[in-house]
């Protein structure tokens, strides 16, 4: 029987909507593998990034006065902001994956864009501080300086808010691992955020077209799933890059 | 198979992400403000206790975990063990080097 | 025979000859470790026979054609018991049997000669505490333990003497610790074994264990004019190290005075105990190691002292028992060439020799 | 039926190969360059692994070359190092982690569970091209002048001290890790959801059991590696700082990420092996496994405990004792389970009905290898001899075992004992039972002789060494090229057999898989009909039925 598709028992009384690949049995099968993967994947995403975080904790036991002095170079308001708008990317995000359950086309569309433009948000306001770090040579490598650490006077806003003693400059030279660190972490963060954007983009198209309201909702979920992870490991670097210790 | 019913039937609603969201920004206010506190050793603790609750939230209620079939909690809890794997066994090696030998 | 390839013939005769199975036993370890290696061989032959004899003896009782027709038989847990239980105790065995071995490779004596030994991109530098510089090569006197003392400057080196059972990682930044106690005069092979570039199998060289008296002779024969001690005093001088560390009370840094194998309070809290890593620490990352009451000022020397100067450094300040040498080197720093005369006059271990160069006992 | 053998094969002069299955329904390169059905890309896998293989093997056959002589003559120091290089990361990266599963795996899964195809067919495709990627950079690596790091990338080496392709050869590592990594997800999400009626955990074969303990190591192991290289190639390009001592990083954390993935890697690698391998053995005896649950549970044992053993590698390497004794008694635990399939095995074989095909050769010949390359793993697991052995030829001895010994053994027999299946044509018996002979005794002459060496002190990854150990490296290098004619024999013998071959039928072996219900070759969608499980596996008693009632429908 060639060309056939084999319709077993079980099967053959339910009608197929479009979107039931040839070899699921159903459309929960479908569902189910789906969503599964999606949590496998983010089960490696947590081991990528937890060899990172390995090494931060290491880093950080290690040179503590460098990463204290590290941290206060960033920029907690900026980076409160940016918690604050992920999380409520988040909810918007959430607010989307229900709107498709809920087959709401106009809510998902607009939940998705307000997501999209938080994502962007977050973004943007990463490259303030990207570019704030640039310019005072805080990026490791070739042109890495200390100076900011060496003589904290020689930079009076930070030294205004936390009136930082110099470190010695064998631990001054440590800071660099702080950064290396900090860069590599929200460096990762960012390119999940930028893909994550980019499949944001593609979603509000077809959102629009309501791709995703007509009853198959897997791959909104698993959007969603990514973008709430995202957002889980900017919590814990949040906590771990800027908050490491700003009292004075 | 029930699980699958159970799966494509829960929806969680917007009441419940309302709740969610505010109780994120709490946290997230009171994780700021702790660190502008003394708290010497604490400090790091509180900050990692105050993420991990929202990250519990967040995987819970947004991430539909609570609601969602067993498979899906094991591979979280999976996740979360073999990440404390990496990091406690390469600690083992990091934290008794300042022991000396024996 | 003379079928076979001459060729042949010559190497199967020169190895049934010469055949071995380990390379000689010539350290107080080795004996040991060869114990347990013969028993976990003992233990493999016992197992892999086992298992050949039972498939052997089914594939022969239970093949097709003696034996048409299978009997199912179900599993049994009370033989998943047996071997599960059995392999794990023995399993359990070697484990506490290794880590008795592997304790005593690593744990030096008290009293053990120290030797320091530098890797770097491809040859190993051997460094005495009497000043005699090796290259590729050891030479150590039989009935004495011998602690060699490694630092690596660029990659992951191992120095490995099979004959005597030992071989440590030669790491970049950290030294590592071995001991072995050398039992028979010889000559033995010492390999890098840690993949290191381009020339590795190039980094290999010799062990010459002597008797006590050999030993002495060659001391003296390669003796280079100044101890590493004394090496380390020059340098100590050059590097104006004295300008703080001295014995004076408005000293702005701890005298070293006796302060090898002292325990120390750090500004940080916590005690240590200054060994040689912590006295390399401390000069290359100051700050994490200031000693209580004093202030974080000591700049840091890294890149600026060659591991060999460092090493240098360490045993001039291992050899410190009281602060008359460096009163010395204060007043001869502007007069350096000077200093070596000074240094002659001095009544210091280091000028001993290395027979007494062991650890300094407050 | 004959005394000698189980095979039962259609009669050859009616017998016709169906003319509707998975290789005829679509024609041209493209049907196959754009496959998504799980048989097809096996197919593809099967003959690009084939090529690596090779590409590998003749890097081995260098090596075993210039070791033939003391002096360094074939080939300079600097080349040497390269070609071990190369060996290494293409039979580890583009050989051995894909072999078994992303052939045998990709081919039999589905099959072996009743689902018409892998929970995703797309991202399987996907898969494949990014091995392909991987493998064609490594290639390209090699045409640009190499790399000389050693497969295990240490730093600092591999960052401040070569200035071989280390970036490329990392790219490309990292590629084939996502494609490890799509094949796992794959096969965990398949197995877990795709199962057709009646398939209960414990009615799976031990293949799937193996190669979803593999697949778990596979997505929880790799992308630690993923990071580790990245971190390389940001070291080696930018100078972070994080492995380099010099700037306060430890370069021991490298090899802490690094054998994080790459210890519980052996066992990605040796998995899905030992699960061909219960296959085989029950098959062949015509018995269910011996204690099915014990072997089936050994091998999630065997993935769990896996990542809890890596500092092994680093014994001598500077880690705190403390954690050497921590991991030295972790690594003794994990050699339990392999213990217990061994002798699960061998007592599969008792009271059986035993023939000697090939594959059952070669399945002897891996329990025999397995067990000498496990017990000396134990060697290297006890810290105390692991001073003297690691680093040296003991290390590589010990690893060819388990990995060449064990694992290309269990694909070799895996490959013919389901050769039926996917082409629809036997292979010739007396030759490949040959052949099967020939890769035993030239393995065991290759590899054995290092053990000596090993323990006689020879360090690994040299291109010259002492005089005194030639006889031993010429022992070696003669079988070596036994060994090679032993893995040339089965790709001429194969080939010969798609056109020349006996038709197969159905189910040549008498085996109870569901794979055997379907034609040979088969269906694009794999069942005419989607099989209901109704007994355990590897029950030959059920297939003794179900043949009866079926000889008598036909009779009717």
């Amino acid at each position: 029987m060639p060309n056939s598709s084999v319709h077993t028992a079980e099967s053959a009384h339910e009608e197929h909507p479009a979107y039931l690949r040839h070899h699921f049995n159903s459309t929960e099968q479908q569902a189910d593998a789906a969503g599964f993967a999606m949590w496998l994947f983010l089960l490696t995403e947590v081991m990528f990034f937890s060899g990172l975080f390995t090494a931060y904790l290491i880093y950080r036991n290690w040179y503590y006065p460098a990463f204290v002095s590290g941290s206060h170079q960033l920029n907690v308001v900026w980076g409160t902001t940016n918690t604050v708008v992920l999380i409520f990317s988040s909810f918007t995000m959430a607010m989307g994956v229900w709107c498709a359950e809920t087959r709401r086309r106009r809510g998902l569309v607009l939940s998705l864009t307000l997501t999209f433009i938080l994502g962007l948000g977050f973004l943007g306001i990463k490259t303030i501080e990207y570019r704030e770090k640039i310019e005072k040579h805080h990026v490791p490598g070739f042109h890495y300086s200390m100076q900011s650490f060496l003589d904290p006077q020689s930079d009076p806003e930070v030294y205004a808010e936390y009136h930082d003693k110099p470190l010695v400059p064998d631990m001054a030279r440590h800071t660099e691992l702080y950064f290396s660190l900090y860069f590599l972490m929200t460096g990762m963060h960012a390119l999940h955020m930028i893909i994550g954007i980019g499949i944001l983009g593609f979603m509000i198209l077809r959102a629009r077209a309501g791709a995703y309201t007509a009853g198959h909702v897997t791959f909104v979920e698993n959007i969603g799933l990514y973008w709430h992870f995202v957002d889980i490991i900017w919590i814990y670097l949040f906590a771990l890059l800027y908050l490491i210790s700003r009292h004075q | 198979m029930s699980e699958h019913n159970e799966h494509a039937q829960h929806i969680v609603g917007p009441g419940v992400y309302l709740v969610i969201l505010f109780a994120l920004l709490i946290g997230t206010a009171l994780t700021v403000w702790a660190s502008f506190l003394e708290l010497g050793f604490w400090n790091p603790i509180i900050a990692l206790a105050i993420a991990t609750t929202k990250a519990v939230l967040v995987v819970l209620f947004f991430m539909h975990v609570k609601y969602s079939s067993k498979l899906t909690k094991l591979t979280v809890i999976s996740g979360i063990f073999m990440f404390l794997v990496l990091i406690s066994m390469t600690l083992t090696d990091y934290i008794s080097r300042a022991w000396g030998s024996w | 025979m003379n079928h076979i390839s001459p060729v042949i013939w010559q190497f199967l005769v020169k190895w049934m000859t010469n055949f071995a199975l380990l390379p000689p036993e010539a350290s107080k370890i080795a004996p040991q470790m060869d114990a347990l290696l013969f028993f976990l061989i003992l233990v493999s032959l016992i197992g892999l026979t086992i298992v050949v004899l039972l498939v052997v003896s089914f594939s022969i009782l239970y093949r097709k054609k003696r034996h048409p027709v299978a009997v199912q038989v179900e599993g049994s847990t009370l033989l998943e018991a047996i071997w599960t239980i059995i392999p794990l105790g023995l399993f359990l065995v070697m484990f506490v049997w290794g880590a008795l071995i592997y304790f005593r490779v690593y744990t030096p004596p008290v009293n053990a000669m120290n030797i320091y030994v530098v890797g770097k991109q491809w040859m190993w530098k051997v460094e005495h505490p009497g000043g005699q510089h090796e290259i590729n090569a050891l030479h150590v006197p039989t009935g004495r333990a011998v602690q060699l003392t490694l630092i690596s400057q660029d990659v992951f080196h191992s120095f490995s003497i099979p004959a005597f059972r030992v071989k440590r990682e030669a790491i970049p930044g950290r030294y590592t610790t071995v001991w072995f106690e050398a039992t028979t005069p010889g000559t033995y092979h010492l390999f890098c074994t840690q993949y290191c570039g381009t020339n590795h199998s190039q980094m290999i060289g010799d062990v010459v264990v002597m008797t006590p008296e050999e030993y002495r002779k060659w001391l003296t024969r390669s003796d280079s004019g100044a101890s590493l001690a004394q090496d380390g005093e020059r340098l100590f001088a050059s590097l104006s190290c004295a300008a703080c560390h001295n014995a004076r009370p408005d000293a702005r840094g701890p005298s070293l005075a006796n302060v090898y194998g002292a325990k120390l309070s750090l500004s940080s809290g916590g005690t240590v105990i200054a060994d040689e890593a912590y006295l390399r620490e401390a000069i290359l990352n100051p700050s994490q190691h200031i000693t209580q009451g004093y202030a974080p000022i000591m700049p840091t020397y890294q890149g600026q002292i060659s591991e060999e100067g460092v090493i240098a450094l360490i045993e001039f300040i291992k050899n410190l028992n009281s602060d008359y040498r460096v009163e010395q080197t204060i007043n001869t720093t502007d007069m350096l060439p000077g200093s070596e005369g000074a240094a002659k006059g001095g009544k210091t271990p280091a000028a001993k020799g290395p027979a007494q160069n062991g650890k300094v006992k407050p | 039926m004959s005394e000698h053998t189980i095979v039962s094969l259609p009669d050859q002069a009616t017998a016709r190969i169906p003319k509707d299955n998975y290789i005829t329904r679509e024609n041209g390169l493209l049907s196959w360059l754009l496959t998504s059905d799980h048989k097809r890309i096996a197919i593809l896998y099967l003959i690009s692994i084939t090529f690596f293989f090779f590409i590998g093997g003749a890097l081995a056959g260098l090596i075993r070359l210039e070791l033939l002589t003391p002096q360094a003559d074939l080939m300079a120091t600097d080349t040497y190092n390269k070609v071990f290089t190369m060996h290494g990361v293409i039979m580890i990266f583009f050989f051995l982690v894909p072999s078994v599963p992303a052939t045998l795996g990709n081919f039999f899964i589905p099959m072996m569970i009743g689902a018409k195809d892998l929970a995703l067919p797309k991202i399987n495709l996907l898969s494949w091209y990014l091995y392909m990627t991987g493998g064609l950079l490594a290639l390209y690596t090699m045409t640009v002048g190499g790399v000389d790091t050693g497969w295990t990338f240490t730093t600092p080496l591999s960052t401040h001290y070569v200035n071989t392709n280390v970036l490329t050869t990392g790219l490309a590592v990292f590629v084939a890790g996502f494609s490890s990594i799509l094949t796992g997800l794959n096969f965990i999400v398949t197995i877990h959801k795709m199962r057709a009626p009646g398939l209960t955990w414990f009615r799976l074969p031990l293949f799937i059991w193996a190669n979803y303990a593999a697949s778990i190591l596979m997505v929880l192991g790799t992308p630690v590696l993923a990071i580790a290289i990245v971190l390389v190639a940001l070291e080696r390009t930018l100078g972070i700082g994080v492995f380099d001592p010099t700037k306060g990083g430890d370069p021991l954390l490298f090899q802490h990420l690094f054998w994080f993935y790459s210890h519980p890697a052996v066992y990605i690698m040796i998995l899905p092996g030992m699960g061909v391998i219960s296959e085989v053995i029950s098959n062949f005896s015509r018995k269910r496994v011996f204690g099915y649950t014990a072997v089936a549970f050994s091998s999630v044992a065997i993935a769990v405990f896996g990542f809890f053993v890596w500092a092994h590698h680093m014994f001598i390497m500077g880690i705190s004792n403390y954690a050497v004794l921590v991991f030295s008694l972790l690594s003794m635990l994990v050699a339990v389970p392999s213990a217990i399939k061994i002798f699960n095995w061998s007592l599969t074989l008792y009271k059986g009905s035993i023939t000697f095909e090939t594959p059952m050769l070669y399945a002897f010949g891996f329990i025999g290898l397995f067990t000498i390359g496990g017990m000396t793993g134990v060697f290297l697991g006890t810290s105390g001899t692991d001073i003297h052995l690691t680093e040296t030829y003991f290390i590589v001895a010990h690893f060819h075992f388990v990995m060449v010994g064990g694992m290309l053994m269990a694909f070799l027999a895996g490959i013919h004992f389901w050769w039926p299946k996917m082409t629809g044509r036997m292979y010739p018996e007396k030759i490949s039972q040959l052949a099967a002979v020939v890769t035993f005794i030239g393995f065991n002459l290759t590899f054995f002789p290092q053990f000596i060496l090993g323990m006689l002190g020879m360090p690994r990854r040299y291109a010259a060494y002492p005089p005194e150990f030639q006889i031993l490296n010429v022992f070696s290098t003669a079988g070596a090229t036994i060994l090679g004619v032993g893995y040339l024999l089965p790709v001429l013998y194969l080939i010969w057999s798609l056109r020349y071959g006996a038709i197969a039928g159905d189910n040549p072996w008498q085996a109870t898989g569901l794979e055997w219900q379907s034609q040979s070759p088969p269906l694009t969608e794999n069942f005419a009909e989607i099989p209901v499980m109704d007994h355990e596996a590897y029950d030959y008693e059920w297939l003794e039925k179900q043949q009866k009632e079926k000889g008598v429908a036909s009779a009717e």
